[in-house]
């Protein structure tokens, strides 16, 4: 085992908390990621691949599906892998032995930063944070938008628990925007 | 003797008394004044002065559509110029000063401008100031630049935070009068996600200002209890102090909503404002009507205000402009008001009505078929001078006059798509035309329902009909009467009778604009400067309309309309803005390594939205020179690590990736062997270079592709519309990979050695098991997946090694304490610089959009055995003329002299101008190597002129240098030092 | 302005990135005999109607889709969108 | 009838009685030496020169609507020749001598006001870039400074220094540019075409184009069909549709650029400021306010109106760069319409139907090239040769390879 100290997205050892109100932005670092791209002509094959990797139905278009290995949907016949790092520290290479040739894997890790808010209230904070019509953003719902110019993956776990995924580069400047509203809204 | 012109009831709330500051007097006001009411209730009738004239003014009005009544609202750096007092809440404490006057409000120096209004008429300034000409700069424009503009800048950033945000919902309902609540209780009821927006901080509209009743209540009442049942419905959202400023493309609306601006100071991390984006299914404007006003000789004196604003004022704040009130009016509305302020004990001077056959009244004199021809009083009105038919005329002894000439309703939004409103003969006024916005209708008197019960028919049905809804509240009962006026714009004969009063234009003015052929409404408009004025012309457009028709002797629809134009009424800028200021402008994006780096003392550099580490000064360097020169010495000497995780890393796979790459990079990548790593130039469809990287082959089927750190997005998106648009069936699959890994140049002779003892000794990483161009998976510290290739930036023998971002910074540090064996040193983008220029490297400089892969020297690269993006356009004959730039490298042939990257090339003994020009430099350093300036430059026929001395100029830095044409490879060129 | 992407509804413009005429999908063959021409046409004229226009819209900040938008230039309704990637096969497009 | 201070005076003293319709209103002729499309800034001012400098009599400028209600009526009144390219700053450097004397030209106050441009920039790379342009303007014979950051503190202390995320490294100044009343100069170029015989035809809208056998016989318009030996083209961003009426498909897009007006407030900015690091441009009016502006919606259209996310993205660029003007109100915003060309840069130059000309591709900056477009416009139909300033601005010239790209952007007119 290496012997290299990792640093969450945010620069610290430990991840962030903070509580504004009822509304708490906590750092999440401890998840592995990977992209899974279906190969041409074997879009259907992905599908039956990723159903028995997450144990349930593929997610469609802006659905995620699956515990504690997560799937969901980043684009046309495209899906972001999720697991506890702990289990799957090297997910990418997991992946890839499970969809073979149908898809092509990518590891993302270390490409996304992690925030998940708590709390009543979290949509007044999402609403001066991104365009998504929360009425109908629901519990298994993920949309892709911007946050303050930062394109970001927004899931909806629950009614009053979201996870926002950003590029990690910009996780200084996203956890600020979110802290700025969290202050605002509460 | 305070708030000596307070009447009884009203929506103030007596039992709190609340100080303000008008012009450094303190004042009384109560909770649920406006500054206009409380100014008014102190008998406070001077406000302002007006822009051109510098007259005194008071206020027109008691809504936004207020000309006359500004000022600067707050002190220091919240000062707020051009405050419209009648929208401003009052709150505890409240500072506002009068604006464009000098040395005081009551003493104006400028309104000697009044005595030559005669020569200032509409436009004069374009015929005159012309001689001398020089005169215009040095003299004139002074003049008028000092005098320009209303209230001033603080010239202090704006210390408040403003937000934005995104709401959706199934109708937007605009305007919270009688028609807006019945419409959003029509549609609450029915279940619907609504919004009610409404610009006053009470919602009600008109209602606040009536007596009447409205079913078994009086209007307020009615009001109160139907917000209270709009607030217990979960899907109808209630937005006062809410703007909707602006009805754009496809259902989305602006809105501002004022969050602070009614708190003496904001709780902390509280906006003052919010600017929201509402998207709509459908929206109902019930924006009400606006009263215009009647211009007569000398109407704009402060105590002459419309009707209804007097009617406002008495009926909502409690508060008369005087005691002695009389009334102008070409309707009933005006006899209205005069009834409702004899109520509250208001004496009525008399009621001046144009028509012969006005209504009488029991309470007070009405003199029917007159008009008012003249006003008196120096800062106020005192005397009204009235014309009676018998051609005798009488003077009214009155504080106040109110004027009512008829009701304009309020169509701005549904003109904001280009929408044209259409005549309405009986409302003698412009109502919504056929072509609205998408999803918008209109209820109430923004469509022409005059009567409050038509007003909340209308409202209802409108909202109905919206939603498609079967059923349809009760309808109170309330007050129905029609519409009873006779168009009467201006006062004949009269000589100076303001239709705009802020900006000073006059009837006189209109006639003069039509006299030299200025006939269009938009060439009237700007030429006499009508309607440009802060209120964008709510009370004086229609007017000055009715004017040029008449002189044109056209009808009013005929003469036209002028649009108007988002916001409906002026919205800060830093509402637009939100939290994208300061160093949140642009979000900042910060490097694995970076926290370690500002720990050794790092100069950063922003490179897009990365920062980089720019070089690291050590102790005893004073001056950047000091570090970057060590920096690049060292690495060349031994070895050096720089962070270059912000270049784009793309991963691409599939069947086809290899054929993908050989069609979007002009030289060839289908040979390119798995293990190997190519250097790859890519070019626009129209031949130009657009990016250059590697591309490193991990798998028959898989390549990372990196792109400069300023193209990582464009060149992303340029593959995909390559992918998805050009070649939709090739198995190919594109994801960026940027932020997933940390990624280290380690360079120079020594770079080998001290990787070797970082990656972990299964993997040979020996000259010959890993040579120049090599690529693969490894491991390090005893087993983190890492990849390492061996390219080269900086012409040394060099590897560039990846790790999970997560790693970077443990990588970094273990980089040095395993290196300082070897005086190993962190190097940033200046000494990358550097030693790219001392091999010729082309970067951002010389990629400049212009430039060619001939230009760069680089032509061969582009294969002419395959079609590829771009291949074609390069070949056009002024792309491959003999004469075409070509890079070359420079050095001074004296080496103390600086070469200037931007300086331009000349013949050494030809002359100095534009027309002999030869090329020019694009980057230029300090090389510590050769000890000497070098630089990089276009130059024509550039490749056939080695050895050729040429004159370096650059007149704007005042340089002017002998210089040698030599190779751009200052260093190592036959590139000896990255194979060792 | 709202584009009712096929696969994910109606999304805000400003989530998207503009090119042009969706006659760019129509790339002419480098290797054909007036290639020369046909590239100059294709790179730089243009139809420019006011009225119904095909355009490229790239999902920026969302799924990295590449649209066909049909929208008509002097009133901004958008009539149809497809995605890019079918159209192209439509229009004979392969590898 | 001559405008002056004294004229001024004695109007005044009798009640302006005398004042004259600044133009005609004539019925168009059955034929016309030259008709102008377009009663813009540019085809007005052809005709002045066509009259005044080339002694053509015999023409008309056909509007579809009222004179100066385009481009010149909408933008942001900034007038500059700090261009880079050989084949654009000898053109726009003769704009600006021509803007230095264009009120005693035409006799009307148009308020050119020399107050300076500042191009400030943020980056190493830019201010190379920058230096490269200063040269040319320098070598061109135009008037170029560089200023550090120290300098420019000094002169515009209440730019964002101390809280910058893009920190100001210095600009580039050219003291001679500045602004001018932009009505003003359609007015009186109208005044001084008019003057010397010129028809303005306001509310006549070009139909259609006749032509017989590669040769343009003069234009159908809602006021009948016009003859015209020759026929010139400037109509902005309408160029797709004018020159569409001749079959002819051109290198350029109709874009809309927005632009934006604050309240009236007392001086604050000494001279024309432009961002570097975000889209925003801004300069006073004489009557106070700031009117500024950014980058084009990006999509073609042809409504004169644009969009939300770029208003936001003008003042945040506005409130980055000067945190002061966050109290000052936006008043009123709208936009016009572009004809952005595949380089940036304009096109002067005949066509290939005999007797059709055209003027076009200016892009968002057309008002400053308003005095010498319409000189080398003038010259060109008048002479049929490109004036000496104006020979780069070809038809051809993206098929043989003579781009004039300033930004270097390449092939896509909403990116120049």
């Amino acid at each position: 085992m290496h012997d290299l100290v990792a640093l969450t997205a945010l620069g610290g050892t430990t991840p962030r908390v903070d509580t504004v109100g009822p509304v708490t932005c906590s750092e999440v670092p401890d998840v592995a990621l990977a992209s899974v791209t279906a190969r041409l002509g074997h879009e259907a094959a992905t599908q039956d691949e990723l159903a028995r990797l997450i144990g349930t139905a593929t997610p469609t278009a802006q659905r995620f599906a699956g515990d504690p290995v997560t799937a969901f949907w980043s684009g046309p016949d495209q899906w972001m892998i999720e697991a506890p790092i702990a289990t799957h520290e090297d997910l990418a290479a997991h992946v890839k032995t499970a969809v073979g040739t149908v898809a092509s894997v990518t590891e993302q890790t270390d490409a996304w930063a992690r925030f998940d808010l708590r709390g009543d209230g979290v949509n007044a904070v999402l609403e001066l944070l991104c365009q998504l019509d929360l009425r109908q953003f629901q519990s298994g719902h993920v949309a892709r938008g911007a946050v303050h110019h930062i394109g970001c993956f927004i899931l909806c776990r629950s009614a009053d628990h979201v996870s926002l995924y950003g590029p990690r580069s910009s996780a200084g400047s996203l956890h600020h925007a979110v802290l700025a509203a969290m202050r605002s809204a509460h | 003797m305070t708030q000596v012109n307070r009447l009884t009831g009203g929506q103030i709330d007596r039992d709190t008394t609340l100080k303000f500051y008008f012009d450094g007097r303190s004042f009384t006001a109560h909770p649920g004044d406006t500054l206009a009411s409380a100014l008014l209730a102190n008998n406070v009738r001077l406000i302002g002065r007006s822009f051109k004239y510098h007259r005194p003014r008071g206020l027109l009005t008691a809504g936004s559509e207020e000309p006359n009544g500004m000022v600067e609202l707050r002190a220091g750096a919240r000062k707020e110029p051009n405050t419209r007092a009648t929208t401003i809440e009052m709150y505890d404490g409240l500072i506002a000063n009068s604006q464009n006057r000098w040395p005081s409000l009551r003493f104006d120096a400028l309104a000697v401008n009044d005595l030559f209004s005669n020569f200032l008429s509409a436009g004069f300034y374009y015929k005159t100031f012309m001689w001398p000409a020089a005169f215009w700069e040095k003299l004139y424009e002074p003049i008028i630049r000092r005098a320009a503009g209303l209230g001033s800048l603080s010239m202090q950033a704006d210390p408040d935070e403003y937000d934005k945000g995104f709401r959706h919902c199934d109708l937007l309902i605009i305007g919270a009068g009688p028609a807006g609540l019945m419409a959003a209780l029509t549609a609450g009821r029915a279940g619907a996600d609504v919004i009610l927006a409404d610009e006053d901080f009470t919602l009600g509209g008109r209602l606040n200002s009536e007596t009447f009743s409205v079913g078994d209540h009086s209007a307020p009442d009615w009001t109160a209890q139907t917000v209270a049942e709009l607030l217990a419905m979960p899907n109808v959202r209630l937005m006062p102090r809410t703007t909707v400023i602006g009805a754009f493309d496809h259902g989305i609306y602006g809105a501002v909503e004022r969050t602070g601006d009614h708190l003496p100071s904001l709780p902390a991390g509280k906006p003052r404002q919010i600017l929201w984006r509402i998207y709509t299914q459908k929206a109902l404007l019930c924006a009400g009507a606006t009263e215009r006003p009647i211009a007569f000789e000398n109407n704009d004196r402060p105590g002459i205000m419309t009707a209804s604003a007097l009617r406002t004022y008495a009926n909502r704040f409690a508060v008369t402009a005087s005691p002695r009130v009389a009334i102008f009016t070409s309707n009933d509305d005006g006899h209205r008001t005069a009834d409702d302020l004899h109520a509250k004990g208001v004496k009525i001077a008399a009621v001046v009505d144009v028509r012969e056959d006005a209504p009488l009244s029991y309470d007070y004199e009405v003199l029917k078929g007159a008009q008012v021809i003249n006003t008196r009083g120096r800062l106020g009105l005192s005397f009204v001078e009235v014309a009676l038919p018998d051609g005798s005329t009488r003077t009214l002894d009155c504080g106040a006059l109110g004027v009512s000439g008829g009701w304009n309703p309020n169509v701005h939004l549904t003109c904001h798509q280009r929408g044209r409103p259409v005549w309405n003969e009986a409302l003698a006024a412009f109502v919504p035309g056929e072509n609205l916005p998408v999803g918008m209708s209109v209820a109430g008197s923004a469509n022409g329902v005059m009567s409050t019960h038509g007003a909340l028919r209308s409202g209802a049905e409108a909202a109905a009909a919206a939603l498609d809804l079967t059923t349809q509240p009760d309808l109170p009962e309330a007050e129905d009467a029609p519409m009873a006026l006779k168009p009467f714009w201006y006062v004949q004969g009269c000589k100076r009778a303001w239709v705009d009063q802020q900006n000073d234009v006059t009837v006189k003015d209109v006639k003069l604009s039509y006299q030299e052929g200025f006939r269009s409404v938009e060439h009237l408009k700007r030429y006499t400067t009508l309607g440009m004025a802060t209120d964008q012309g709510k009370t004086s457009n229609i007017t000055g309309l009715a004017i040029m028709a008449e002189v044109a002797g056209k009808s009013i629809p005929e003469t036209g309309t002028t649009i108007f134009r988002p916001p409906y009424t002026p919205v800060p800028i830093g509402a637009f803005a939100g939290r994208m200021t300061g160093k949140d402008f642009h979000p900042t994006r910060l490097t694995p390594s970076h926290h370690w780096a500002k720990e050794r003392g790092a100069v950063f550099v922003e490179a897009g939205n990365w920062l980089r580490a720019q070089w690291f000064p050590l102790p005893g360097e004073t001056h950047w020179r000091d570090s970057v020169d060590r920096e690049v010495r060292q690495t060349r000497a031994s070895v050096g690590v720089c962070d270059c995780t912000t270049l784009g890393k793309i991963d691409v796979q599939g069947t086809d990736a290899a054929e993908f790459l050989n069609r979007v990079y002009a030289n060839g990548f289908a040979k390119l062997a798995v293990g190997k790593t190519r250097y790859g130039l890519m070019l626009r469809e129209d031949g130009m270079v657009m990016d250059d990287g590697t591309a490193a082959r991990l798998a028959e089927d898989h390549f990372v592709v990196t792109t400069t750190t300023a193209n990582a997005v464009s060149v992303y998106r340029h593959m995909e519309f390559v992918r998805q648009c050009l070649f939709p069936d090739m198995d190919v699959q594109l994801i960026s990979t940027t932020d997933g890994w940390a990624q280290y140049a380690v360079a120079g002779p020594n770079s080998r050695k001290l990787l070797q003892k970082i990656v972990d000794p299964e993997f040979d990483i020996s000259n010959e098991a890993f040579p120049f161009m090599a690529c693969g998976k490894i491991t390090v510290c005893g087993g983190l997946r890492a990849r390492l290739f061996r390219i080269s930036f900086s012409g040394e023998l060099a590897f560039e090694i990846a790790v999970p971002s997560r790693y970077g910074d443990a990588l970094m540090r273990r980089l040095m304490t395993e290196g300082k064996e070897f005086d190993v040193t962190p190097y940033g983008t200046e000494a990358l610089s550097v030693m790219r220029i001392e091999k010729g490297h082309p970067v951002g400089n010389e990629l400049n959009g212009t430039t060619t892969a001939l230009n760069l020297g680089l032509g061969k690269m582009v294969s002419k055995k395959k079609d590829s993006v771009g291949s074609v356009l390069s070949e056009r004959e002024a792309l491959t003329a003999p004469d075409v730039l070509k890079l070359v490298g420079l050095k001074p042939v004296n080496p103390e002299e600086k070469i200037t990257a931007g300086g331009h090339l000349m013949n050494i003994d030809g002359p100095v101008d534009a027309t002999h020009d030869q090329g020019y430099v694009t980057s230029a350093a300090y090389s510590p190597n050769l000890n000497s300036h070098i630089g990089l430059g276009l130059l024509k026929r550039g490749d056939a002129r080695m050895g050729e001395k040429m004159r370096l100029v650059s007149p704007l830095t005042e340089l002017n240098v002998e210089v040698e044409i030599v190779s751009a490879h200052f260093v190592d060129p036959e590139g000896e030092r990255l194979r060792a | 302005m709202i584009i009712n992407h096929p696969l994910l509804g109606p999304r805000d413009a400003s989530e998207f990135t503009y090119l042009g005429d969706a006659s760019l999908i129509d790339r002419p063959d480098g290797t054909a005999e007036n290639a020369a021409d046909a590239f100059y046409d294709y790179a730089y004229l243009r139809d420019n109607p006011a009225g119904e226009h095909r355009e490229l819209w790239y999902h920026e900040a969302g799924d990295r889709s590449w649209l066909v938008v049909t929208r008509n230039t002097l009133t901004h309704e958008i009539s149809k969108v497809e995605l890019a990637r079918d159209v192209a096969r439509t229009r004979g497009r392969s590898k | 009838m001559r405008y002056s201070g004294f004229r001024v005076i004695k109007e005044a003293l009798t009640g302006h009685k005398g004042w004259k319709p600044v133009w005609r209103e004539p019925d168009p002729k059955p034929h016309y030496d030259v008709i102008i499309i377009g009663g813009g800034g540019h085809g007005l001012a052809t005709a002045h020169y066509l009259s005044k400098v080339y002694g053509q009599r015999n023409v008309a400028v056909v509007e579809k609507g009222w004179i100066g209600g385009g481009n010149v009526g909408r933008n942001t009144t900034i007038v500059r020749s700090n261009y880079m390219l050989d084949g654009n700053e000898p053109f726009y450097e003769f704009s600006l001598k021509l803007w230095e004397g264009l009120e005693q030209d035409v006799n009307y106050n148009a308020m050119m006001s020399q107050r300076g441009i500042i191009n400030l920039f943020h980056t190493d790379g830019q201010r190379d870039a920058y230096t490269r342009r200063g040269n040319a303007m320098i070598l061109n014979g135009a008037d170029a400074e560089l200023l550090d950051a120290d300098q420019v503190r000094a002169e515009h202390p209440y730019l964002n220094f101390d809280d910058a995320r893009f920190p100001i490294k210095g600009g580039l100044v050219q003291r001679r540019a500045g602004t001018a009343r932009h009505d003003a100069v359609a007015w009186g170029y109208a005044r001084s075409a008019d003057l010397h015989g010129v028809d303005i035809i306001q509310n006549c809208e070009v139909t259609g184009l006749r032509i017989e056998n590669g040769t343009c016989l003069g234009v159908e318009t809602s006021k009948g069909f016009i003859g015209a030996s020759k026929v010139g083209c400037a109509v902005a961003g309408n160029s797709g549709r004018v020159m569409g009426m001749a079959g002819m498909r051109l290198p350029i897009e109709s874009h809309v650029l927005q632009a934006f007006v604050s309240e009236g407030l007392k001086p604050v900015l000494p001279s024309v400021i432009t961002f570097g690091a975000g889209h925003f441009y801004v300069s006073q009016s004489d009557k106070g306010g700031l009117v500024f502006g950014g980058d084009i919606d990006g999509y073609n259209t042809y409504a004169q109106r644009g969009n939300l996310p770029v208003v936001e993205d003008v003042c945040e660029g506005g409130m980055a760069l000067m945190p002061m003007i966050g109290r000052a109100r936006l008043l009123r915003m709208w936009g016009g319409v572009m004809d952005m060309s595949m380089d940036g840069s304009p096109i002067i130059d005949r066509t290939p139907v005999q007797g059709l000309y055209f003027n076009g591709g200016w892009c968002y900056g057309g008002f400053k090239a308003t005095p010498a477009s319409g000189y080398c416009f003038a010259h060109l139909l008048a002479k049929d040769e490109p004036h000496p300033v104006a020979t780069a601005y070809r038809l051809d010239r993206f098929r043989t390879g003579r781009m004039i790209d300033e930004k270097g952007a390449g092939n896509q007119p909403n990116l120049h």
